[in-house]
This record gives C-alpha cells, structure tokens and sequence, in this order.
C-alpha cells in the first residue's frame, strides 16, 4: 500500500484522498499521472465526454469536487479497460470511473450533468437483480424507456418484439431460487459500506 | 475433464444461441460442464456504479457457490462464456486477493447468507481459453467434419476477455490471435480485423445513441472494409449491439451493412458438422444463412497459392512477435 | 559467551545531527547522553556535521588528549564515510579499524517519521556498535599490485573513447568487441544532434585509430568467457570466434562479398531495412576490414555447397576449416562500455510495427536517411519508391512507462528532431507531426534546436499516442495510417492521418547484461544497467574495485556523455596504473592451524578455490592474496577455528548483543514499551540536501 | 497511538546488496517499520545459524537474512548457501516450536530498497499477530531445561552458564 492510499483510507483529507479511499481493491496510482493523454487518446466514448480521464484527474488534483462530480465523464466510459491496460503509471482508471460515478449519485450531482439518465438505468438493473436475482431485459427496457425516454420506447418496441419473435427475450424474469440468501447478502454487504462508498473506507 | 459452468443471465435468454452451441462444441471435444446450483446476475457493469460493496458481494455469492461445487477432486474451474460475467468473476478473486481488507468485507456479508470465499480457490476460466489452451488445437482440428472453407471471418474479441486480463492468461491484450488460429484450423479465412479488441458500446445503447451507434458502425466498417463475410464474437453483450442494433445504424448513417455476427462456438459447431439449428443459426437479426451458403467444399484457390513476393526494390517487412497458443495438453 | 569487551578499551563516541537529517527525527543529545553512561565509552558527544573538518577535528583532538583507543560514529552509511572516519582516526595515531559506524540516517531517521522509534532504533544501532568496536583489533591493509594493461569490453563510441585515451597514455588496452566491426550504435546513424555533423565522418577517424594503435590489441568478433581474479591481476580469457577468413592473408579487397550469391536481411546494422551478403563486413569503413562468414546461413556450411568466395578470393584466405580461438591474457583493470539494445517496439503492438507496412523504428529511419543507407538516404515508404507526403514521429515508445520501462531514454526526444529536420530537408513539402510528452532538451544547443524545428513548421501534438492503425473512420483516412492521440492541450481526441509513422523507441539494457554483470561479478539495477558505486559522485567506478563502467551499460545517454564517461573511466584507470598498488581492505579469512581438524568442509565451500589443504599436515590454509573476505567458510567451519578479519565471531555476538539492550533478558535493559506509531499522513517529500 | 505489541527484529544484511538496499530506502525516503535493527555482514553467507539463535536467545522477536538475488552475490554462491544453511535451520527450529515466520531468508539487490522495505513492514506485521517470542518460556521450559523434551537439544545451543545467569 502506498502512502498516498495508506494516507487515503486513515482520514481523507483532500479530494484525491477521498476518491482513493473510496477505490477499492489495492493501490489505484492515481497521484500518479502524468497527465499524458494515454487514456483521452484510448478512450473509444472520448469524443462525447466533457472531459477526456486525463482532464478529470488533473481536477481532481486541483480538488475541482463540483466540476468533476457534475461531469458526464464517468457516465460515458464503457468499461472497456482500453486506458487501464494502456496507462503507462498503471491508473485504475476505470475503477476510479466507477468511483465517480458512485459519489456523484450520493451527492446528487449528476442530475446537473448530460448523462443524468445513466443513474437510472443502472438503478433500474439492479433492482431487478436484488428482487429476482437474475437481470430481465423486457422489465428494464420497459421501465427505464418509459420514464426517460417514452418516445424512444416505441421505437424499442419494435426491437423487443424483434427480440420475443428469435425466443432472445422471455416475458417473465426467472428468479433463483434462494434469493432470501442473496438478499440478506446484499443488505449486509450495503451495511457494512454504510458511511463510506466502499468497503476499506473511513471507520 | 469437468469444469463448473455459469452460463449467466444473457446466455440464458439473448445469447441462447450462445448457450446451445457452447453445449454442442464441448459434448464433441469431452469438456463436461457442470452449472452452478442457484447462481444469480454478476452485476454487469451496472452494479458498481451503485454500490462496490455489494457488486462484489454480488459475485462473491456465486465464487462462493462454486467453490462448493467439488469437481473431480481437482481445484475447482468456473467457466464463464460471458465477457461480462467473466470479468467480474475474475476481477472479485483478484481484488479479494490483492486486498485483504476487502476480502473481509466481502466474506462479512456473504456470513449473511451462511456462505464464504477464500480468494484463489476457483479459477475463472473463459470458455475460448479452456478450448484454445486446455484442448488445444490439435483436439479441434480433429473434430472438424465440415470446414468452412471460404468463408472470411473477422474475429472480434471486444474489450472483457482479454482486458484487464488480471490473470495474465492472454498472449496480448492488444492483438490477441488465439482466436484467429482457432478459427483458422475450422478451415475459415481470418481477415487481420484491425479494431478486433476494439469495444461495442456495452450499454452505451441505453445512455447515449448517438455514442452507441458510432460506436457499432466503426466495428462494421472495418469488417466491411476487410471484405468479412461474418463477424465473430465471444460476448453476448458484442453480439447483440453488433447484430441487433446493425440496422439502425444503416438507418442513422445511411449505411447499408449486412454482416452477421455470430459466436465463435456456433462455426466450431458447423464445422465438427452439427445441423444449424442446433448450433443456434437463425436466432440473429441479420441473417447469417447467405453468408454461411458461402462455404465451399474445397479450400480455395488463393489459399493455397503462396504469399505473392514483395516488389523489387521494396524494403524488409519486420515480423510480428509471436506467442505460442493453443498447445492443448 | 559473554563477551567481556577488551580491558583497556576507552571509547568515543560521536553522534551526529547531519544537520537536520537526524536531528529531525532522532533526539541526538539523548543518544549522546545515554550512550555516555553506557560501559567502556569514555567520551559521547552530538554535533552538527561530523563529517566536516571541525567534526573530524574533534575526533582527533580526543583521541590524543582522552587516550581513545576506540572510535563510533552515529552518522550515515558506512558506504559514505566510513573511509573519511577511518582517516581521522588515522591521522590521530589510531589504527583506522579500531573505528565502527552505526548508520542512524539510512538505516533510521530517513525511514520513519517515528521520533520515539527512530530514537530507540539509534540508540540499538549504537550500542551494537560501541560492544562491537570493544573486540576490534588493529588491521593493516593488503597492498596489491596492478598490472598496466586493461582490458576495455565493447568497441562503441564509449570503448573506443577509453581504449584511445589509455592507449594514448602509454598503456596497452584489449579491446573486446562481439561484432565483427568495432564502431557500435553511433556507426549506424546519419546526423547527430543538435550539429547535425555527420556522424561516420566523426566516428571513422577514431576507429582507423583504434585498428593502428600499437597499444591496442582489437579482438573483434570475439567474446569474453571467463574472468578471474581480482583488481590488479584479472586473468581474462576470451573466445575468438571463426570468421572462417585467414586475417594474415586477408587484404580486404571485398570480391568475397561481391561474388556471395546470397542475401539475408541484416537485423544488426541495417536494423532489419536492408541487406547483407552471407559473407560481409557489415559497413564498408569497418575496423577490422577482414569479413566474416555467417555460419548459419552460408550455403557451404548448409549444404556443402557453393565455395564461391574461396573460388574468387585473390589471395586465398578463406577458410572454412577455421576454429575459434581461446585467448587468455592478464589486466589490472577492466572498462565494460557494451552499450544497449533499443527497445523492440513490437512488444507495443498498438503501434503496428510488424503488422502495418509504413510504421518503422527510429533505427530503421536513421539507415534509410544514411545516404550509405539501404535507400541511398531517400525517405520512401515500405515499398521502396513512394515519398510520403505526411510523417508522424511518436516520442516515448517503450519508454516512461510503467508497462515497460519506467525510465526516461534521454536521447529520444533529440533525436526525433532531427528526424522531422531531416525529413523537412529532404521532403520541404511533407507534413511532420511530433507527438510528445514533454520535449525533453536539457544540454548544449538543445533547447535551440527545438526552437529552430518550431520555426521549420513541425507540428507538434502534446499526448502519447494511444494507439496507430488502419481502421479508417471517416473518408479522409482511407489507406492512410492513422494516429489517435488525445491532444492534452485543447483536451480533445484526435485523429491524425499520415503516410509514415517513426516509433521513437526508447534504449535499453543489453539483453545478457544480467549474464555479464555476474560475469563480471558485478551489480546491475532492476531495468539491467550497471550499477555505479555512487550516482553522483562516482559514476564509473563499480562496487566492485577494479571494475568501471563507461556509455549506455551504465544508463541512456547521448553521445557527449558517453564519450565524457569514456574518458573518465579512462583517467580512473590510469590513476591507478600510475600508482602502481592499491590498498585492500583486509576483511579475510583465517584458519587458526594448531586447531584445525582437517575436515575440509571449507575448501569446497570457497567460492575462489582460496583454501588449500596440506595433506601432510592434514590442515587446511586461506591464501589471503586469493581470499575474497565473504565469510561463508567462517560461517561453516564445524571446529569454530577460521576466524574473518574484522567480522569475528566476538564482534558480531557482541553487536547482536548491542542492538538488542532493551529486549535481553540478561542484559541491563528493562523490559520495554515501545509504542510505535505508524505514522500516516504528512508523508514527507524527499529533499536533496545530503552533505 | 495503540499500546501494541512492537516485535524487534534483528537483521543480518549483506554489505553488496542488502545493506545498501536499505541505503536506498532511506535515500529514496520509503517509510517502512523501524523494528528491524541492521548488522552488516560481507555476505549473507557469513551468517552462522549461531548468530541467529543468539539473537532470538538475546530477545529478538524474528531474525531477517537479507542477501543478494541467486545468481547475483557478489561472492559467486554465498547466498545458495545460505538459502541450504537456512533450511536446516528452519527444520531445527520448527521442532523447537519457534513459528515459522520468526527467521526469514529475504533477497534484495542493491536496487531494491522498496522491496526489502516491504519486506520488513510485512514481517512486523506477521510478528505483531504472532506476539512475543519469549524464547525462555517457550524453548526452555520453566525451569530452563528446555520446553518440548529437547533438553540435551536446547543444552547444545543454549550455552550453560547463560541458563545459569
């Protein structure tokens, strides 16, 4: 562990300390950077952020908290590692994506921000993952498409009956079968990163 | 050999095509799958965007569920076709490994449910290496009854198979060619797909089209440009953007693309000679049944030729590093 | 085995602050105070800078007026000044190894923020030291002779440099070179930056020397097998590799390399863009001007076949039927300047060299711009005619990053100036793109050079290129190479399409460099370079006496450095010619005789074969002059009867018995409660003030 | 600040490669635990399993052998032999119910300083868990006589007149 991340998880004090602590799994090297653009230049959704990564990190150092959580950034990496594996400090970026991503829901940022529909989508995925333990793309399309986008939702349709005709969609989600067990295993897991947005944090 | 399965809930619904030609292909070269009783979402890339704790608690439960399932006395392999699930399978053990702290998170909650996990003791597999790596080409090529001679594939390996690779299984993250030799000993002609490990959007689809769509059209250029008759993928997730969404980035850029997408197991399925339907032929929305008429009975001509010389005068051409895959046992 | 401390041991102990380096951390006067009331010490006082005159100074005067016969000094690492103590003690009338240095910088105050731990820690250091002094007994250093001839490893612009200065001082010099010309890296390039002076027209007068000087024997084609001995005397033996030509008749003349029917891409000098006769020098102003017979691919030695060149050779000095040749010859002093190996810019494979035609290495460019270059010094494109009309030159390939090497190259960036110079020179109307990290041009008319590429209309993108390829998007970027790079300073993607891409790739260590070092028995860092005994102040010696290191083997650098590290290495060797004996340490071994039992358990241990046994005494005895001072048959004599000057059973039990004061149950330490808190904010930043 | 238990480890560093990896670390400013306290040795070759039962006999909690990567010392194979010596040692301590984790064999080349620090933070970390050594109690038994029914063991390393003192 390195000191910045040793530093991190005690108290963080600045905002990179915050992110860090807030970044699970080992040390993200993110006071690294070199600001080289490795990961603007890699990143296949780059053109239709805000910031490119490398812009969000030179921020973050600069304690920018508002301007980076408001950013459409993290909403728009696609989780493709093209920048963690390219990186030549070896940044976790696309952890510190997912980072983001979680403090700007908590502070309420993304609202504010271009891509304030995502929250959703991933909110709505998991609920059908902790109710039924198993994904269900006809009730995620359904509902996410019509609360945000009810014009698209039509265009959808004709998608999902695409879907149906091929047997690639059922219409009913499949539960497991001890999904009890699982959602005490959620609860407590939601528990235990109470106060902090992951596991490891500030106690 | 037995190895544990999790098919995942795409293989499961949307990638059916997936699922019944991975059975097919691993009935013919004696790999024995055995699923994960009860296992549940691994969370997609959705789940850590809400929560990290329980996204890998999440996936905690079903390493945990597999550890359980004793195989043959062997340390226990969890075979995942899904990129997605794939990678968030390995990526909990190596994290769980790497940090004890969130180890002992994890195994907190999952006390919850009367289960726990000791990072390392499943090993993550992707069903393309268990082929490539533990059967190997030489068990392949055997099996092959009907190749598919004349057909030019473009093999696609997206971004979760090969990337971060935190098990260090894969020759090169950036130009992986196992697949490509995989496809090869099926008989197929493999174009040099230049953005094979390029990424397809994920759910990009859902955020922002207009991304999304560009995303997808870059991928179907480049196979048209290399004149593939087929694109072929090892993730639900690439195939249904690729397939699903090709007609409506035709419409949107005014293209006009035609190119089936299909999984790397369906074509091992036709070529050991099993009947389409079996293999999940016809599941796809851009039909594959005119590329697939394609397929001669003799390798053709060109091929056998030998690489036309460089023209005189033209400098050396350095070769490409190569990395041995595909021994098999 | 208690170890009762020598009766008429008075010791002084000095503690010092090293400004603040220690003092910072380490209570220094309570040290001082402590150390004072402990057994045997005379003397214990802190002060500010012991290492000054006034410190030494103070060493000194007490040694004469309180009659110390032993010294401590709480300072830094014995590897920094230990010999400046040993001196003081010296001049003071005392024997130099009746002193012990306790490192309470390195070892303590600069690896924590603990005040309280650090001074605990100090205080152990400092006793293990002052119960180790207490059995030092006076030691007289080993002279050793050195033998004036050197032997200088790797004929590059760095040996050739050493080899020539010695030489032209009086002593004679084997130079060993692996190819079959002496020359090196620079031989391969056009231009040199930022003079732009021709590179062969600097460097060929230099080999020619080397080739005629009367004091230097040139063993090219020839590597070095075995190395025995130690500063002074080193035995070399060196295997003359067969070129199959009978040097004695050989004139030269080249028809051999004219008449070879066969051809075979030259991956050395050419770096794979051309080439090379199977019989062939490798470069028309070679040094030695005989050829070489390429073994592995001649048609004769695969086939049986062909003799062409015996056939045509005037004077008839082929010969097939050649062996390698094993020299062995004797130096006092070894220079190794073997160079690097540029990095494979393949292993990036996101830059397509070896995948897209028109992507090449800097090595490559620099033989296609060499107007005796494959190309005649036209810049074409893979096939062979084409001009580009757009280069893109990517800096930091393999380089500055952490994937491969996390160093930075040095020469890179200069170099890949002159390429987009050379490249506006030769075609005005091409468009050159630069894509940087930071333009790196620290040295003499670098930071001027750039600016005149500014002038000369280069563009230059500031992002590492993400990736090269030939997935075209949009319609301007069909059939071109294009460069996706993030440009950092409008924060944008870009994609840049171009005709040609040169990967700048970065220098490396020699890929055996492992292999030589421990040949050498010498060190070598993580990335392979060697390891210079100090990176400042001694940056061509080694830790290994006798042994120095000169060029790129030590680290990138450029050709001003290399050839300043040639000569330095060159003066250093010289130095010690013209002394003519050096001191050793006497840290050896010795076997007390009366008790040995003539198990000879040691003999086979000794990694030098410095242990013989007398059958007729039925005893075994340390050649001092062979012994290396490791300790391990000490360590493994069952009689307990080889003692190892200056590491002594006694002094090493009593150090043990120091370090640990606070935690011996026998000893007058109380058990302790030390509370050590690890600290965890405020990490500090390091500071360059070391003395 | 915790009241905790802080283990003293002694370490036997060899003078080419370890000892000036720890130069380094403290050149380079890596914090790591001050509980090892440094000897040098030329080589750690010339570490005499002797040294090392003194040390845990004197107090130490662990005792750490640093010495150059195989196929790197300075003096050709000091450190295989070190790596046969340390062995044997491991096996004779293992039946005087001293863990494992009390003597550690560590290479660390001159260049190293990051990884021998770590090395050490992991170490403390170990011994922290384990607790003191208490070699009397635990080798020795009560009465000194030794512990675990190796009493003519004990007594041939452990010199009388210091069971006696």
């Amino acid at each position: 562990m390195n000191a910045l991340t040793r530093a991190s998880r005690a108290s963080p004090q600045t905002f990179m300390q915050e992110v860090v602590a807030a970044t699970p799994g080992g040390d993200t090297h993110l006071e690294l950077c070199l600001q080289c653009g490795t990961c603007g230049g890699s990143c296949p959704s780059g053109r239709d952020m805000e910031h490119t990564p490398r812009q969000l990190f030179a921020m973050i150092a600069a304690g920018m908290r508002d301007e980076v959580l408001k950013s459409n950034t993290p909403w728009y990496c696609v989780s493709c590692y093209y920048c963690m594996v390219r990186c030549p400090q070896e940044i976790h970026i696309t952890d510190i994506m997912y980072t983001l991503k979680r403090m700007a829901i908590k502070e309420g940022y993304y609202q504010e921000s271009t891509a304030a529909d995502a929250p959703d989508f991933s909110e709505t995925f998991i609920d059908f993952v902790e109710n039924y333990g198993r994904s269900f793309e006809l009730g995620l399309a359904t509902r996410y498409h019509l609360k945000h986008h009810p014009l698209s939702a039509i265009k959808m349709a004709g998608f999902g009956l695409g879907m149906l005709a091929r047997g690639r969609m059922d219409l009913r989600p499949t539960k497991i079968q001890n999904i009890d067990q699982l959602q005490a295993i959620l609860t407590k897991a939601k528990e235990l990163s109470n106060g902090s947005f992951e596991p490891g944090g500030a106690s | 050999m037995k190895y544990g399965y999790y098919p995942g809930c795409s293989l499961e619904k949307n990638a059916r095509a997936y699922h019944e030609s991975a059975l097919v292909v691993a009935k013919r070269l004696g790999i024995e799958f055995e699923e994960t009783p009860d296992w549940n979402c691994c969370g997609a890339t959705e789940y850590f965007a809400i929560n990290a704790l329980a996204g890998y608690a999440l996936v905690g439960r079903n390493l945990a569920l597999a550890a359980r399932q004793k195989l043959n006395g062997q340390g226990n392999q969890l075979v995942a076709p899904c990129s997605a699930c794939f990678l968030n399978l390995s990526k909990t053990d190596h994290y769980m490994a790497e940090s004890p702290e969130l180890a002992e998170k994890v195994n907190s909650a999952l006390a919850a449910g009367g289960l726990s996990y000791e990072p390392g003791s499943v090993r993550v597999r992707h069903l393309l290496d268990v082929i490539v790596d533990d059967i190997g080409y030489m068990t392949v090529a055997e099996q092959v009854r009907k190749p598919l001679y004349g057909l030019r594939v473009a093999p696609y390996y997206g971004c979760l198979v090969v990337r971060p690779d935190y098990q260090h299984i894969h020759d090169e993250p950036e130009y992986p060619l196992c697949m490509d030799g995989l496809l090869k000993v099926l008989g197929a002609e493999v174009v040099d797909y230049p953005v094979k490990t390029h990424c397809c959007g994920g759910h990009m689809t859902q955020i922002s089209e207009e991304t999304a769509l560009e995303m997808i059209r870059r991928l179907l250029k480049s196979a048209a440009d290399y004149r593939a008759d087929v694109i072929v993928t090892l993730c639900p997730m690439c195939q249904l953007n690729l397939d699903a969404y090709q007609e409506q980035v035709n419409k949107h850029f005014g293209a006009d693309y035609h190119i089936p997408v299909l999984y790397f197991t369906q074509l091992m399925g036709l070529a050991f000679g099993a009947s389409p339907k079996e293999v999940g032929i016809g599941k796809e929305f851009v039909d594959a049944r005119p590329a697939l008429a394609k397929i001669q009975e003799e390798p053709p001509q060109n091929a056998k030729q030998k690489r036309s010389r460089p023209p005189k005068g033209a400098l050396p051409m350095p070769s490409m590093l190569s990395h041995h895959k595909g021994g098999g046992q | 085995m208690n170890h009762k401390p020598m009766e008429e041991a008075r010791i002084g102990v000095y503690v010092c602050h090293c400004g603040t380096n220690i003092a910072k951390t380490v209570d220094v006067a309570e040290v001082a105070r402590w150390v004072g009331e402990q057994e045997n010490v005379v003397v214990a006082r802190d002060y500010k800078f012991m290492c000054s005159s006034l410190g030494q100074d103070l060493i000194e005067s007490d040694i004469k007026e309180r009659g110390l016969t032993r010294i401590v000094v709480a300072a830094c690492s014995p590897h920094m000044h230990e010999k400046t103590f040993r001196g003081a003690c010296q001049r003071a009338g005392l024997n130099p190894y009746m002193f012990e240095m306790a490192n309470i910088r390195e070892h303590d105050s600069w690896a924590t923020d603990d005040r309280a731990a650090a001074t605990q820690k100090a205080k152990a250091l400092v006793e293990g030291a002052v119960r180790r002094v207490a059995h030092h007994t006076p030691l007289e250093p080993l002279p050793v002779e050195i033998n004036p001839n050197t032997l200088v490893v790797g004929g590059g612009i760095a040996g050739i440099t050493t080899a020539l200065e010695l030489a032209n001082a009086g002593y004679h010099v084997y130079l060993v070179e692996r190819e079959p010309s002496i020359g090196g890296h620079m031989a391969q390039l056009d231009k040199t930056f930022p003079t732009l002076d021709c590179s062969a027209c600097i460097l060929t007068p230099k080999m020619v020397e080397v080739g005629q000087h009367p004091n230097i024997t040139l063993l090219s084609y020839s590597e070095v097998e075995k190395v025995e001995g130690y500063i002074g005397n080193f035995t070399i033996t060196v295997r003359k590799k067969a070129r199959y030509i009978n040097e004695e008749l050989c004139t030269g003349c080249g028809i051999c390399e004219e008449k070879c029917p066969k051809r075979v891409v030259d991956h050395v000098f050419e770096a794979g863009l051309g080439y090379r006769k199977v019989v062939y020098r490798p470069f028309p102003q070679a040094v030695p001007k005989y050829p070489v017979i390429d073994r592995e691919n001649c048609t004769y030695f695969l086939r049986g076949k062909c003799r062409a060149c015996q056939i045509f050779c005037p004077t008839k000095a082929i010969d097939f039927e050649q062996e390698d040749e094993i020299i062995t010859f004797q130096v006092g002093n070894i220079v190794l300047a073997t160079g690097y190996d540029l990095f494979d810019a393949r292993r990036i494979p996101q830059y397509g060299y070896g995948r897209l035609a028109n992507v090449f290495t800097s090595m490559e460019f620099e033989r296609m711009v060499n107007a005796a270059g494959p190309t005649g010094g036209k810049i074409v494109l893979r096939d062979g005619v084409t001009e580009p009309k757009s280069v893109a030159i990517i800096h930091c390939v393999g380089s500055r990053d952490k994937n491969y090497h996390e160093y930075c190259s040095k020469v890179c960036c200069m170099y890949s100036l002159k390429f987009a110079h050379l490249v506006h020179e030769r075609l005005p109307d091409a468009e050159v793109y630069n894509f940087y990290i930071d333009i790196r041009a620290p040295g003499k008319g670098y930071e001027e050079f750039y600016h005149r590429l500014l002038h000369e209309g280069t563009h230059f993108i500031r992002g590492r290129v993400a990736e090269v390829t030939d997935a075209a998007r949009q319609p301007g970027e069909e059939g071109k190479l294009i460069v996706q790079v993030e440009d950092t300073l409008i924060g944008k993607q870009r994609r840049i399409p171009v005709d040609m891409v040169i990967l700048s790739a970065g220098l490396e260590a020699r890929h055996d460099s492992r292999e030589v070092s421990q040949l050498f028995k010498m060190g070598c860092d993580f990335d392979g370079f060697f390891v210079e005994r100090h990176p400042k102040l001694d940056p061509v010696a080694t830790m290994t006496e006798g042994i120095f290191i000169a060029g790129c083997a030590q680290g990138p650098k450029d050709i001003p450095d290399t050839v300043a590290q040639g000569a330095a290495a060159a003066a250093r060797v010289a130095g010690l010619i013209h002394l003519g004996t050096v001191m050793m340490e006497p840290v050896r071994a010795y076997i007390h005789e009366e008790l040995c039992s003539g198990c000879r358990i040691c003999n086979t241990l000794c990694p030098y074969n410095a242990i013989v046994f007398h059958e007729d005494r039925q005893v075994s005895e340390v050649i001092t002059a062979l012994c290396q001072g490791c300790g391990t048959c000490v360590a493994a004599c069952p009689s307990g009867v080889i003692s190892g000057a200056h590491f002594t059973n006694e002094q090493i039990m009593s150090q043990i018995e120091g370090v640990l004061w606070d935690v011996r149950r026998n000893g007058n330490g109380k058990q302790p409660t030390v509370n050590i808190q690890q600290s965890t904010a405020n990490v500090q930043q390091p500071t360059v003030n070391e003395p | 600040m915790t009241e905790s238990f802080e283990p003293v480890i002694v370490g036997f560093l060899c003078n080419w490669c370890s000892y000036r990896a720890a130069d380094l670390a403290g050149t380079a400013r890596i914090h790591y635990a001050p509980n090892m306290r440094p000897i040098r040795v030329m080589c750690s070759g010339r570490v005499d399993p002797q040294f090392v039962l003194k040390a845990l006999r004197e107090g130490a909690d662990g005792v750490m052998i640093a010495g150059c990567h195989p196929g790197e010392c300075h003096y050709v194979n000091g450190n295989i032999k070190t790596l046969r010596r340390y062995h044997l040692l491991k096996r004779m301590l293992k039946q005087l119910g001293v863990e494992e984790e009390r003597v550690q064999l560590v290479w660390a080349s001159a260049s190293e300083g990051k990884q021998l620090a770590e090395a050490v933070d992991r170490m403390t970390e170990q011994l922290r868990a384990l607790g003191p050594l208490r070699w009397p109690e635990r080798v020795l038994g009560e009465d000194g006589r030794g512990a675990n029914g190796h009493e003519a063991f004990v007594s041939a390393i452990e010199p009388r007149e210091e069971v006696a003192a």
